[in-house]
C-alpha cells in the first residue's frame, strides 16, 4: 500500500474512533517540518484526523507516549511500535483494554540523514516514495535512490514488520525477513578484546550524556533514572568515556529481554553512538541462552523474572 | 606488562552470599586453609541480590577483579534467588566481555557452606588470574581533566 | 581589516603552522559524524562540511570540567583555573563565532566573572569559516547574525575559487595570520565578499523581527497552546547540548579513590532534575514548564539579562530534535499574538 | 582574578539540633582565617552556599544577626546528600563557605515603618536575622511597632526556643507563635499562621509585611495579608529555589527574566505579580 493510501486509511480510521468517541485521542505521526521526516502528533477532533500520515520516516516509537494518556487511547503502530507494547502490557504500565492499536505493516524506516548526505548538503524540496526506489528532487537536481541502501540500522535485521498485536490492521501485511541470527553481534565478538574495547571507546566517546537514547525509548518509563540519583549515586555524570559506557551498560542491563531493537535509541542519537551493539550482545544472548524474543507474546514471562533449573553456567568458573 | 608486577598485591571485592559462600569462607578460616590476602569480602544476603551497579561500582573505585559467589542452583535459601542471578550475570558477564573488559577481571562461582577448600583454592586461582592482567585500568572512574 | 588569501591545498600547511604555538581544535569526520576536536596534524581538518552536529561550545565549556581538587588529607584545595595554553578554534561557522560573544555576556557580565571561562577565553582565537551555502533549518539573519558576518570572529576564511580570502578582523586575527607566508588579497575583494553575502543571504528564509515576538511571548505564558505545542517533546538534552549559545551547567561532586572534586558538567533546562527541589517540589515538573523556559529564556529573558537574543539561528536544534519539534513553528505560533 | 567558586574555610564552632525529631540542626560558623571574617559582610535575608568539598555545596540563608560578633548560623535540614553530612559535623570540623549571595531584605524602605514579621516551619531562618538585626539598640529606633509571628506544624518542630522566650519578655516586640497541631504539654496557642496574622489589627499605611516559609503557608498568608489592607508593594517574600552556583551563572534558579539567586531571594509581592506564576 503507498503511502497517500495508508495515510488516508489511517485519517478515516482515527476520524471513525474519535466520532464515535472509542478514544479520547489518537497518537500518530503528521508531515514534519522537515523533507524526510515525520513528527509525532495528538489527534483528538475527528477533524484533525485529516493530518496523519504515514511514509517511510516514521521511525521514532509512539509507544513512548502512550504513559502520558491515561484515558482511552488510539495509537498508529508498526510492528516494533507493537512489540513494545506487548511488553509494556506485560509489565502492566498500559492497560489493554484503553487501547486501540492501529496496526500499520512496515517494510523498514528511511534515515533522512543518510539521504541528505547523498545529495550532499544541496537543499531537497520533494521526496516521493515509489516501492523499493526513493525519487529525490531539490534545487537543480533529481535522483533515485535504492531504498534498501537508506534504512535504520535496526530495520535491516528487522524479522517483525507487521504488527504483532492490533484492533484494526491497514493495508496487507509485509513479507517478512528471515528471523535475525545477530551475524553482527558474533562478526564483532571475532575480534580481539582489544580491538572491541578501543571501538566501543570510541563510540562512547561521542556521547555527549544528553539522554536522548533513555527518552526516546518506551520502555525507559523509570520515575527518576539512575543515572540521576545521587543517593547511591551509581554513575559518574561527565561525559568521560568511563562513566559513559557505565551508563550506556547499565541501561542494557535494564533492558534484558525487554528491549524489542525498535532503534529509537539509535535514531534519536545526534552523534550516532552504536549503542546497539550493547543492546543485541543482550537480545542475542537471551534468544541462545533463554530461547526468547521479547515483545512477541503477552503471555510469555519475562526472562529475567523466571528461569529454568538447568540454565546454562557456561560463565561459571569453572570447577 | 610483565605478569609479575614485582609483588603488586590485586584488590579484588568478593561478594558472598550470607548462607553458603560466607560460611564455606568462615570454614577456610577456621580450618587455617591458606589464601592470599587480596581480596575484600563484602556479604550479601543472596547472590540474587548482587546488582550490576555494584560490580562497575567497585571497578570505577579501583577494585582490579571482583569475585561473586553464592549458593549451588538448588540450595538457596530463598529458594530461587540464585537461578535469577544466573541468568543475570551470565548476560553481564557476556556484555562486559562483549565491550572489551580484559578476560578475568569478573568471576562468578558457587560455594557452598561445606566447601571451605573449595573457597581458598577458589581465591587462590581468581589471585593468580587477576595479578597475571596487573592493575585494572578499562573501568577505573578518571575524575579531572588537566 | 584587510584580507589575504589562501589556497585550498595550503590550509594543511598552514594549520601545522600554527600547531607549533596554538592548540588547534578543527571539524573532524569521526565514523560520519563531523565534530570539533584538538587536532595533531593540519590534514586531520575537514571545510567540506554544512556545520558540525555539536556545536564549538566545548572549547570553552567541557562537558566536564574540575573546578576543585583535593588529595585524601590535604585541607587546600586546588583550583584548575591555571593559565590556558593559547587555542586556535579553526572551522567554525559565523554563527558559532558570534554565539561566543553571548556566552561571554554570561559568563564575564553580572556579579561575578567566571574565571575558568574567562581563562580559557583570554587564551582562544577564532577563525571562522564563512557560509557559502545554507541549509534550509538556517536562520542566523533572523538572529542578528549572517552567512558571512564576522561577529565574534578574529578571522574569517572564505571560499572563492580554489582558495579562500582570509578577511582578518581582530589585532588576534592579524598576529596569527601575519608572517606566515600568505599573500595579500587582490584588490576590491572586500567588495566582492559584500556582494557574495548578499547573493548567500538570498538564500535563507526573510528575518522575523525579534522584538516584537518577545512581546508577544511575554504576553503568552499561560496560553494553552504551550500544552499542544510541546505534548510531543521527549524532555531529553539535545536541543540544549547541540545549541552553542544555551550554557546552563550543573556543579557535581565525587569522592573516588581518595580524590575529592568538583565538577562542572552540562545541565539542561529539559531534564526534571533541573529545578527539583530537595523538598519534592519542582516548579517545572512536564515538558510543558521546561519546553516554554527554553523559549523564554532565550527569545525574551536573554534580553532583559544580557540584550543579546539567546539564540544565534543554527538550526542544529531544528535538525538533530529526535521528534522534529521546529522552534521556527513554536516561535511562529507566537508571532502576532497579543498573549491571552 | 577571584575565583567565584572557591569556598573559604569555616571552623564549626557549634551544632545544635533544634527540632524534638533532629531533623534540623543549626551549625554556628567562626572563619578559620581572620581576612576572610574581615572580608565577609552580609544583609539579613541573604544566603551562603556551605560546601563540603566531594559532596556538594548547598545554599542556606544565614541565620543570625549581622550584629553579632563573627559567627554565622545556618540551621540545616536534613534532606538529602550534603545535608547528611553537614548534620555529621562536629566542633572543630571544618566546612567551606561561599557567599554571601541573594539581596537580602530591603532595610531602606523598612525606615519608620511598622513590620510584621511572618514565618513558618524552617522558612524561619533568614526572618530570625532580620529579627536580631532589627532588636539592636541603635537600629530597634529606626522602627515603629515589630510584630513577629512564626508557626510550626507541631512543637518539636518550633527552632529557636532561647531566642523565643528572651522576645518574650521584650516590651519592644509582639510575639505570636503558634503550632498547627498541638501535643502533651503545650500550652500557647494553636491555629495555623495565616489564621492568627488575619485576627492582627495593623495600620496598612505604616506596615510592611516579611514573609517566608513553605508554600502552602505563603498561599493563605497572601490573601490573609491584603484583607488587613497591605498593597502587594508592602508585602516582601523570601524565595526558595534549586540553586548550584549562587552568582547568576548555571541558569536554573530563574522566575521568568529574574535570578532568584542574585536579583531575590528577596522579592515584593508587587515584583512577584509581574514576573510569571512558576515558582
Amino acid at each position: 500500500m503507498n503511502p497517500t493510501d495508508c495515510s488516508n486509511r489511517i485519517a478515516e480510521e482515527a476520524g471513525r474512533l474519535l466520532t464515535e468517541g472509542t478514544v479520547d485521542v489518537v497518537i500518530g505521526f503528521e508531515k514534519g517540518s522537515l523533507p524526510m521526516r515525520s513528527t509525532p502528533c495528538f489527534v483528538r477532533t475527528p477533524q484533525d484526523s485529516g493530518k496523519l500520515v504515514w511514509n517511510s520516516f516514521c521511525s521514532s516509537n509512539l509507544s513512548r507516549y502512550l504513559k502520558q494518556f491515561p484515558g482511552k487511547v488510539g495509537i498508529v503502530a508498526k510492528g516494533c511500535d507493537t512489540r513494545a507494547l506487548v511488553e509494556l502490557i506485560k509489565e502492566k504500565q498500559v492497560n489493554r483494554e484503553s487501547l486501540v492499536v492501529i496496526g500499520v505493516p512496515c517494510r523498514g524506516m528511511i534515515d533522512g540523514a543518510g539521504v541528505l548526505e547523498r545529495c550532499d548538503g544541496k537543499r531537497v524540496s520533494d521526496v516521493e516514495e515509489r516501492d523499493d526506489e526513493l525519487v529525490i528532487t531539490g534545487d537543480s537536481f533529481r535522483i533515485t535512490l535504492a531504498r534498501g541502501d537508506f534504512l535504520h540500522p535496526a530495520c535491516r535485521v528487522c524479522f517483525t514488520g507487521n504488527p504483532v498485536l492490533f484492533d484494526v490492521l491497514i493495508g496487507e501485511k509485509v513479507q517478512e525477513q528471515a528471523r535475525d541470527c545477530y551475524h553482527d553481534v558474533s562478526d564483532f565478538e571475532s575480534r580481539s578484546p582489544g580491538d572491541r574495547w578501543a571501538y566501543i571507546m570510541s563510540e562512547m566517546d561521542r556521547c555527549i550524556r544528553c539522554y536522548a537514547c533513555r527518552n526516546a525509548c518506551p520502555l525507559c518509563y523509570c520515575g527518576e533514572c539512575f543515572a540521576d540519583a545521587t543517593r547511591p549515586q551509581w554513575v559518574g555524570r561527565g561525559a568521560t568515556g568511563t562513566d559513559t559506557l557505565a551508563f550506556h551498560v547499565m541501561r542494557s542491563m535494564h533492558l534484558a529481554g525487554r528491549c524489542v531493537e525498535c532503534g529509537a535509541c539509535r535514531a534519536a542519537c545526534p552523534t550516532k553512538v552504536d549503542i546497539r551493539t550493547l543492546n543485541r550482545k543482550i537480545s542475542s544472548d537471551i534468544a541462545r541462552l533463554f530461547d526468547y524474543r521479547p515483545g512477541l507474546r503477552i503471555d510469555q514471562p519475562a526472562p529475567l523474572s523466571s528461569f529454568k533449573p538447568d540454565d546454562s553456567e557456561e560463565f561459571i568458573l569453572e570447577r | 606488562m610483565d605478569s609479575s608486577h614485582d609483588g603488586w598485591e590485586p584488590r579484588i571485592i568478593a561478594f558472598l552470599c550470607n548462607w553458603c559462600s560466607y560460611a564455606g569462607a568462615d570454614l577456610a578460616g577456621v580450618g587455617r586453609l591458606q589464601y592470599p590476602a587480596s581480596i575484600r569480602i563484602i556479604r550479601v544476603p543472596c547472590s540474587g541480590r548482587i546488582s550490576p551497579f555494584f560490580i562497575l561500582s567497585a571497578f570505577r573505585k579501583g577494585a582490579d577483579g571482583v569475585l561473586v559467589s553464592g549458593c549451588h542452583p538448588g540450595d538457596c535459601h530463598y529458594i530461587s534467588g540464585n537461578y535469577s542471578a544466573r541468568r543475570k550475570f551470565a548476560l553481564l558477564k557476556g556484555l562486559l566481555e562483549h565491550v572489551g573488559l580484559e578476560e578475568g577481571r569478573v568471576h562468578f562461582t558457587w560455594i557452598s557452606a561445606s566447601e571451605g577448600g573449595k573457597f581458598a583454592d577458589v581465591i587462590g586461582r581468581v589471585t593468580e588470574t587477576v595479578r597475571g592482567l596487573g592493575p585494572a585500568n578499562q573501568l577505573v572512574g578518571k575524575q579531572w581533566r588537566a | 581589516m584587510y584580507y589575504k588569501t589562501i589556497k585550498k591545498n595550503e590550509v594543511g600547511r598552514f594549520l601545522d603552522g600554527l600547531l607549533a604555538e596554538y592548540t588547534v581544535v578543527a571539524p573532524v569526520r569521526k565514523n560520519g559524524v563531523v565534530g570539533f576536536d584538538a587536532i595533531q596534524s593540519g590534514e586531520e581538518a575537514i571545510l567540506d562540511f554544512s556545520n558540525t552536529t555539536a556545536s564549538p561550545k566545548g572549547v570553552l565549556m567541557p562537558q566536564l570540567e574540575t573546578l576543585l581538587s583535593a588529595r585524601a588529607g590535604e585541607e587546600e584545595a586546588v583550583e584548575h583555573t591555571g593559565m590556558r595554553k593559547p587555542v586556535v578554534l579553526f572551522g567554525a561557522r559565523p554563527c558559532d563565532a558570534r554565539a561566543f560573544m553571548f556566552l561571554d555576556r554570561v559568563f564575564n557580565d553580572g556579579i561575578a566573572r567566571d574565571v575558568y571561562y574567562g581563562n580559557r577565553r583570554d587564551a582562544l582565537l577564532i577563525v571562522s569559516l564563512g557560509c557559502t551555502r545554507t541549509r534550509d533549518t538556517c536562520f542566523c539573519t533572523t538572529t542578528g547574525g549572517g552567512p558571512l558576518s564576522t561577529q565574534g570572529s578574529d578571522a574569517m576564511l572564505v571560499e572563492q575559487g580554489d582558495g579562500y580570502t582570509v578577511h582578518v578582523i581582530t589585532a588576534g586575527g592579524a598576529e596569527l595570520m601575519n608572517s606566515r607566508g600568505l599573500s595579500d588579497a587582490h584588490e576590491g575583494v572586500g567588495e566582492e565578499i559584500r556582494k557574495l553575502a548578499l547573493q548567500i543571504t538570498a538564500e535563507i528564509d526573510p528575518p522575523v523581527d525579534l522584538s516584537e515576538l518577545k512581546t508577544s511571548l511575554d504576553n503568552s505564558f499561560d496560553t494553552a497552546a504551550w500544552q499542544t505545542l510541546t505534548e510531543k517533546c521527549l524532555s531529553c538534552g539535545v536541543c540544549t547540548y547541540l545549541c552553542p549559545t544555551c550554557h546552563c551547567f550543573d556543579i557535581a561532586d565525587e569522592d573516588n579513590i581518595g580524590v575529592k572534586v568538583r565538577n562542572r558538567i552540562w545541565d539542561s533546562c529539559q531534564f526534571p532534575g533541573f529545578t527539583m527541589q530537595a523538598s519534592g517540589f519542582n516548579p517545572r515538573p512536564t515538558y510543558r514548564e521546561r519546553h516554554r523556559q527554553r523559549i523564554m529564556h532565550k527569545f525574551s529573558y536573554c534580553d532583559d539579562n544580557h540584550h543579546m537574543t539567546g539564540c544565534v539561528g543554527c538550526g542544529r536544534c531544528v535538525l538533530e530534535c529526535p521528534v522534529n519539534l521546529d522552534i521556527r513553528r513554536v516561535l511562529g505560533s507566537f508571532r502576532g499574538r497579543n498573549g491571552g | 582574578m577571584t575565583n567565584p567558586y572557591m569556598p573559604v574555610p569555616m571552623r564549626v564552632e557549634k551544632s545544635a539540633v533544634e527540632t524534638a525529631d533532629g531533623s534540623i540542626r543549626t551549625l554556628t560558623l567562626s572563619f578559620a582565617r581572620g581576612e576572610d571574617g574581615k572580608a565577609f559582610s552580609f544583609l539579613p535575608g541573604q544566603f551562603a552556599e556551605l560546601s563540603l568539598l566531594g559532596t556538594g555545596e548547598a545554599p542556606f540563608g544565614i541565620a543570625s544577626s549581622p550584629e553579632d560578633s563573627n559567627l554565622l548560623d545556618f540551621t540545616v535540614s536534613r534532606v538529602g546528600l550534603v545535608t547528611t553530612e553537614l548534620h555529621n559535623l562536629k566542633p572543630g570540623d571544618t566546612v567551606g563557605m561561599r557567599g554571601s549571595f541573594g539581596n537580602g531584605y530591603p532595610l531602606e524602605h523598612l525606615r519608620e515603618k511598622s513590620i510584621l514579621i511572618v514565618g513558618g516551619g524552617f522558612g524561619f531562618s533568614t526572618l530570625r536575622s532580620f529579627t536580631g538585626y532589627a532588636l539592636n539598640p541603635d537600629i530597634r529606633r529606626l522602627y515603629k511597632d515589630i510584630t513577629v509571628v512564626y508557626g510550626a506544624r507541631n512543637p518539636g518542630l518550633l527552632l529557636y526556643r532561647a531566642d523565643l522566650l528572651e522576645w518574650e519578655k521584650r516590651t519592644d516586640l509582639r510575639l505570636e507563635v503558634t503550632v498547627d497541631e498541638a501535643d502533651g504539654e503545650w500550652t500557647g496557642r494553636t491555629g495555623v499562621v495565616p489564621a492568627v496574622v488575619a485576627g492582627l489589627d495593623i495600620d496598612p499605611r505604616t506596615t510592611i509585611a516579611l514573609v517566608c516559609g513553605p508554600p502552602g503557608m505563603i498561599r493563605f498568608t497572601l490573601p490573609a495579608l491584603s484583607e488587613l489592607g497591605l498593597s502587594p508593594a508592602r508585602v516582601y517574600l523570601s524565595l526558595e529555589m534549586k540553586m548550584k552556583c549562587g552568582i547568576g551563572k548555571c541558569g536554573r534558579c530563574n522566575i521568568g527574566g529574574a535570578y532568584v539567586c542574585t536579583d531575590g531571594p528577596v522579592f515584593s509581592l508587587a515584583e512577584l505579580n509581574k514576573l510569571p506564576q512558576e515558582y
